[in-house]
């Protein structure tokens, strides 16, 4: 009751228009347990207020009691989409911090992962668009297609989703025999298949009538908000970590980072798609060319940084996540910092969505792409 | 600009602060009193302009708080960490910065939230994650015999 | 009468759109056979998980009964939850030196994340992944499970 | 009393004679209203559970899955079990509801259903009123579900169930006008409102070719406009699932929210049921003008067994829009209304008149 005392106090004056509505946390549209606190007046939406935290899972207090390796299995449950974008960012932070130089195999067999999560994540963010625009079958035509790069994760990690995959020096297995027949299958396969997605929904007019020239986002207001990700590449801020701050083997690849200054919701949708052909040239440039070596380097039984401060930037599929590590010499870290892009993406939602409806609302946050756990950590 | 003038522009523009290179970005330590100033300054000069926060974070050290911003700059892109240590460690206060960076009003929340940083002029200073009755669990003396289990 | 070509046109594109997407549904309505449901239960005989998938920790023992763990407990310590608890007791080796061993090597399912960090640090290889994934009991104690069994002994030649 | 299956106006006479001879005419009109209505309340619950099944096994196909599968042969016992499950939960009432409303409003719903269903000509004599004003009649009583939507919507206290409520009415009330309008196109051309002498005229041809291009235009917007009315496929924005949870019958549940997810079945099954009577000739058998053997096969085909399937097969196309298409916005579906299809509608209905002046229908 209280919150609600002190939006009446906060607002300017008194609109007796107006009424109070709780989307979530238990509501279909707000993708896990998120909590919006809108103010309305009939259908339109004046202001929105996130409640985050009913999945707040302490993993940063968590971090400070366990080992290195050990954080990062934790990684995987935050956003659990890019666990392995998640994962590699950890990686990466351990590795630069001991300097040690991953052989080039690990490298490529990274980037290729990443890109599959990136393929998944953007697959299951498609078809969960579809279904809060309330065309019900892409939420099953984008699991299709999804089930095939799980396949793929769970034949060479042995997980579906939490792959832990990455490890200090290397990464956990080697790649299995199968993977670059099946990945190239899954190539061909998902080639054929993006086309129907275009045709399904993009071209639809019900959906580009829902869906252009709303949520409009400035490149001022993403820059300010850290709006990152295709959300933020889709109001013009150029934010690809893989351009900017390369790592792993996006040095040696050639892709484009797909910018648009439009801002809408359609343009943050269209991104996303042509992101997904975008990944599956990197895959190919990549995947003929896995060089021979080691799978990982031998590190010693417990990793132990050096005393200092270290941070780390990759790009997942919902935009740029850091790891914050500061050391002081011992097994377990000091503090652990992770930068999660959903947290900043979420909290710009208000000045997206105010002035819309409530239907463009659903639109404008399936376009931001949360993961809750990802917010809340 | 390169890494070295920056860090040299810097030294210069902030006399009252501490440049040095750290491991991997330059860092810059300011007194708790400088802190809006210097943060107006880094996102306003032309040279700089260090108009993307892309990571706000509070670290407990034995003896103060430290809050620790990421910044970049969009189109330079240099990147510098501004770091402020607070003056008292258990009822630490700092000025917000949330006017200069929209985004850190969300992100001084969480810190509020987890460690008990209070932000001057900070619009809606509320916890964020946790309820009103939780201590500051990233606090190295955070005690919680129910939830956490000693190995 | 260019405003009202623009609007029969934009009646006909639209409809046109509209189209392009039942055609794409209608060509998977009138194949129904090539569905992707998988009917889980019934397909049991066929079901093989990937054997790199991690479903349950398991000691491997040969036909004699003896496994490799020397109950150094390396494992535990990797454990990022606790899930695995050794017990070791000291043992007279023929030498009539002692010697520590493994008594129970206790694992929790319920608190296993499968995270694959056991495995990785095992010196021995004691310990693998299991294929299984039906974990499902009624009672949450039966989760609790002792992976040595009983009257199991260390391999020769094994050494910490 | 004779059965035949290509006319049931002799049994229906035969079974009034049967009736009257034995009892007082007071007694026989209530003992055939028991009758009438007896068998109207099966045939809404057992088709009403064949459509839910037939919905969940066409969705199945569209999606590529197969539906359900488990209880009974096919999963055909599936509708029944979940109905048992249904009729056994408990009833639940928000605290605050306006309890008289808020009990009224499935009733209400579900009444306007049966009312549009009396019109409704299953085969020749198998009619149960067959006024002169039919189409009118049908039009008028399925604006009246509309009220027991808003009721549902307002009693229940909840927010989310007035804002369903609410763009419920918006929509029904300017969809009506497609669905009449659409049907005025149909009218000029038969020259009757009568639902049974509408299809006997289309015993040589139907209607939707009959009538050239004005009749396929207005099968097309009253397609549109009744798959709007029945709260269905993209015009479902009074219980869109992903913005208002369930819309108007968020707080209603066991056999009242069965009340409302049959009435929407049979709803569709009505609009259907009009669409096949008015333009796509009812239970007359497809009929080509010179192939005579042809149109023997297709006498010998019962009625009864056309007027299903046709029904059936529009019930598909009506499916087809729902599992395909994202939902509209309610600012959307008002402008469709009233900036494409009504002008649309009103130019059809010229060049309908201009159809059936210049006698080109013939």
């Amino acid at each position: 009751m209280s919150e609600i005392k002190e939006i009446i106090m906060h607002s300017d004056k008194i609109h007796t228009d107006e009424y109070l509505v709780n989307m979530g946390p238990q509501h279909p549209s707000t993708h896990g347990v998120l909590r919006l606190l809108v103010r309305l007046e009939g259908e339109i939406v004046h202001n929105i207020q996130p409640h985050v935290g009913y999945i707040h899972s302490g993993i940063e207090k968590m971090c400070e009691a366990i080992s290195y390796p050990q954080v990062i299995h934790l990684t995987d449950r935050m956003d659990y989409l890019s666990a392995h974008m998640n994962n590699e960012a950890v990686a990466l932070c351990i590795e630069n911090a001991l300097q040690v130089e991953v052989p080039e195999r690990v490298k490529y067999i990274r980037t290729i992962m990443d890109e599959l999560s990136r393929l998944a994540s953007h697959q299951l963010w498609w078809c969960v668009m579809g279904m809060d625009l309330g065309a019900l079958t892409t939420f099953f035509y984008g699991l299709r297609d999804r089930e095939h790069i799980l396949d793929i994760f769970e034949e060479t990690c042995g997980a579906r989703m939490t792959l832990n995959y990455s490890v200090p020096g290397g990464v956990m297995f080697d790649i299995h025999p199968n993977f670059q027949k099946r990945v190239k299958d899954f190539i061909k396969e998902f080639r054929k298949k993006l086309p129907e997605y275009d045709e399904l929904l993009t071209g639809n007019v019900i959906f580009q009538e829902r869906t252009k020239n709303i949520g409009y986002l400035s490149l001022e207001d993403a820059i300010a908000w850290g709006v990152t990700g295709p959300s933020g590449r889709g109001s013009g801020f150029s934010c690809d970590v893989r351009k900017h701050q390369p790592y792993s083997a996006y040095p040696l690849v050639q892709f484009e980072e797909k910018l648009d200054t439009k801002g809408d919701t359609f343009t943050r949708y269209r991104l996303r798609i042509e992101e997904m052909h975008e990944s599956l040239h990197i895959i190919e440039q990549l995947i003929d060319n896995i060089p021979e070596g080691d799978f990982a380097v031998k590190m010693k039984g417990v990793v132990k940084l050096p005393e200092g401060e270290f941070y780390q930037r990759v790009e997942t599929a919902r935009g740029e996540f850091g790891v914050y590590i500061v050391s002081d010499g011992k097994k377990n870290p000091y503090r652990v910092k992770f930068r999660s892009p959903g947290f900043s993406n979420l909290f710009a939602l208000n000045k997206m969505a105010a002035g819309h409806k409530i239907a463009d609302l659903v639109a404008i946050m399936s376009t931001l792409d949360l993961v809750i756990p990802d917010i809340d950590r | 600009m390169t890494n070295e003038e920056l860090q040299a522009y810097l030294a210069g523009e902030f006399s009252n602060a501490e440049v040095k290179q750290g491991k991997q970005y330059i860092e810059m330590l300011v007194r708790a009193a400088d802190l809006h100033e210097t943060a107006v300054q880094l996102k306003m000069a032309p040279v700089l302009s260090f108009d993307y926060l892309f990571c706000l974070s509070g670290v407990d050290y034995p003896d103060t708080m430290q809050v620790v911003y990421h910044l970049e700059s969009v189109t330079h892109r240099h990147i510098v960490v501004l770091k402020v240590n607070t003056a008292d460690r258990v009822d630490p206060l700092l000025d917000s910065v949330s006017d200069v960076w929209q985004t850190a009003k969300y992100h001084e929340r969480e810190v509020y939230d987890l460690l008990g940083v209070k932000f001057n002029n900070h619009k809606d200073l509320r916890r964020l994650f946790l309820d009103d009755t939780w201590g500051f669990p990233l606090r190295k003396d955070y005690k919680d015999e129910v939830r956490i289990v000693e190995r | 009468m260019n405003a009202l070509f623009q609007y029969i046109s934009t009646v006909f594109k639209g409809i046109g759109t509209l189209l392009t997407g039942m055609k794409i549904t209608g060509k998977y309505v009138f194949t129904p056979w090539k569905h992707v449901t998988q009917q889980y239960p019934e397909n049991r005989e066929t079901l093989k998980m990937f054997d790199r998938f991690r479903g349950e920790v398991i000691m491997t023992h040969s036909e004699n009964n003896e496994h490799l763990c020397t109950g150094c407990g390396i494992c535990e310590i990797n454990c990022p939850n606790g899930s695995i608890e050794i017990i070791s007791k000291m043992e007279l080796t023929e030498e009539g030196k002692k010697k520590r061993a493994i008594d129970q090597h206790i694992y929790h399912l319920g608190m296993c994340t499968f995270c694959n960090l056991c495995i990785k640090a095992c010196p021995t290889g004691a310990i693998v992944m299991g294929q299984n994934f039906e974990h499902a009991v009624w009672d949450r104690s039966k989760l609790t499970k002792v992976l040595n069994q009983p009257g199991s002994k260390i391999a020769q030649g094994v050494k910490e | 009393m004779g059965f035949n299956i290509y006319d049931f106006s002799g049994m229906t006479h035969n079974m009034h004679l049967w009736f009257s001879e034995r009892m007082s005419p007071t007694a026989t009109t209530i003992v055939e209203w028991t009758i009438i209505g007896v068998s109207y309340m099966l045939f809404v619950a057992l088709f009403g559970l064949f459509l839910v099944y037939a919905e969940r096994k066409v969705c199945a196909a569209f999606q590529q899955r197969l539906g359900p599968t488990r209880v009974g042969f096919w999963g055909l016992l599936q509708t029944i079990a979940d109905f048992i499950k249904l009729l056994m939960k408990e009833l639940i009432m928000p605290k605050s509801a306006d309890r008289f409303l808020y009990n009224l409003a499935p009733f209400i719903v579900m009444i306007a259903t049966f009312l549009a269903m009396a019109v409704l000509p299953f085969a020749k004599g198998l009619q149960t009123l067959d006024f002169d004003i039919g189409i009118f009649y049908v039009t008028a009583v399925s604006s009246v579900g509309v009220i027991g939507i808003l009721l549902a919507g307002w009693s229940s206290n909840n927010k989310y169930s007035l804002i369903g409520a609410m763009r419920s009415g918006a929509q029904i009330l300017s969809y009506e006008l497609s669905v009449s309008l659409s049907l005025v196109t149909i009218i000029i051309l038969a020259g009757s409102m009568q639902l049974s002498v509408i299809v006997e005229s289309q015993r040589d041809s139907w209607f939707l070719f009959k009538g050239h291009i004005p009749s396929l235009i207005a099968f097309v917007i009253f397609l549109i406009a009744g798959t709007a009315e029945t709260n269905r496929g993209p015009f479902d924005l009074a219980e869109a699932e992903s913005e208002l949870t369930a819309g108007f019958h968020t707080e209603y549940s066991g056999i009242k929210f069965a009340f409302f997810f049959l009435a929407e079945y049979i709803n569709m099954f009505i609009v259907s049921a009009m669409a096949v009577t008015v333009f796509l000739g009812g239970w007359m058998p497809l009929h080509f003008g010179s192939f005579e053997s042809f149109n023997v096969v297709m006498d010998f085909i019962p009625p009864l067994v056309w007027f299903f399937m046709k029904v059936l097969g529009v019930i598909f196309l009506i499916m087809w829009f729902k599992w395909t298409f994202p939902r509209l916005r309610v600012d959307q579906i008002l402008t469709l209304e009233w900036k494409y299809l009504l002008p649309i509608n009103l130019i059809n209905i010229i060049l309908m008149s201009l159809v059936v002046l210049t006698k080109f229908h013939l």
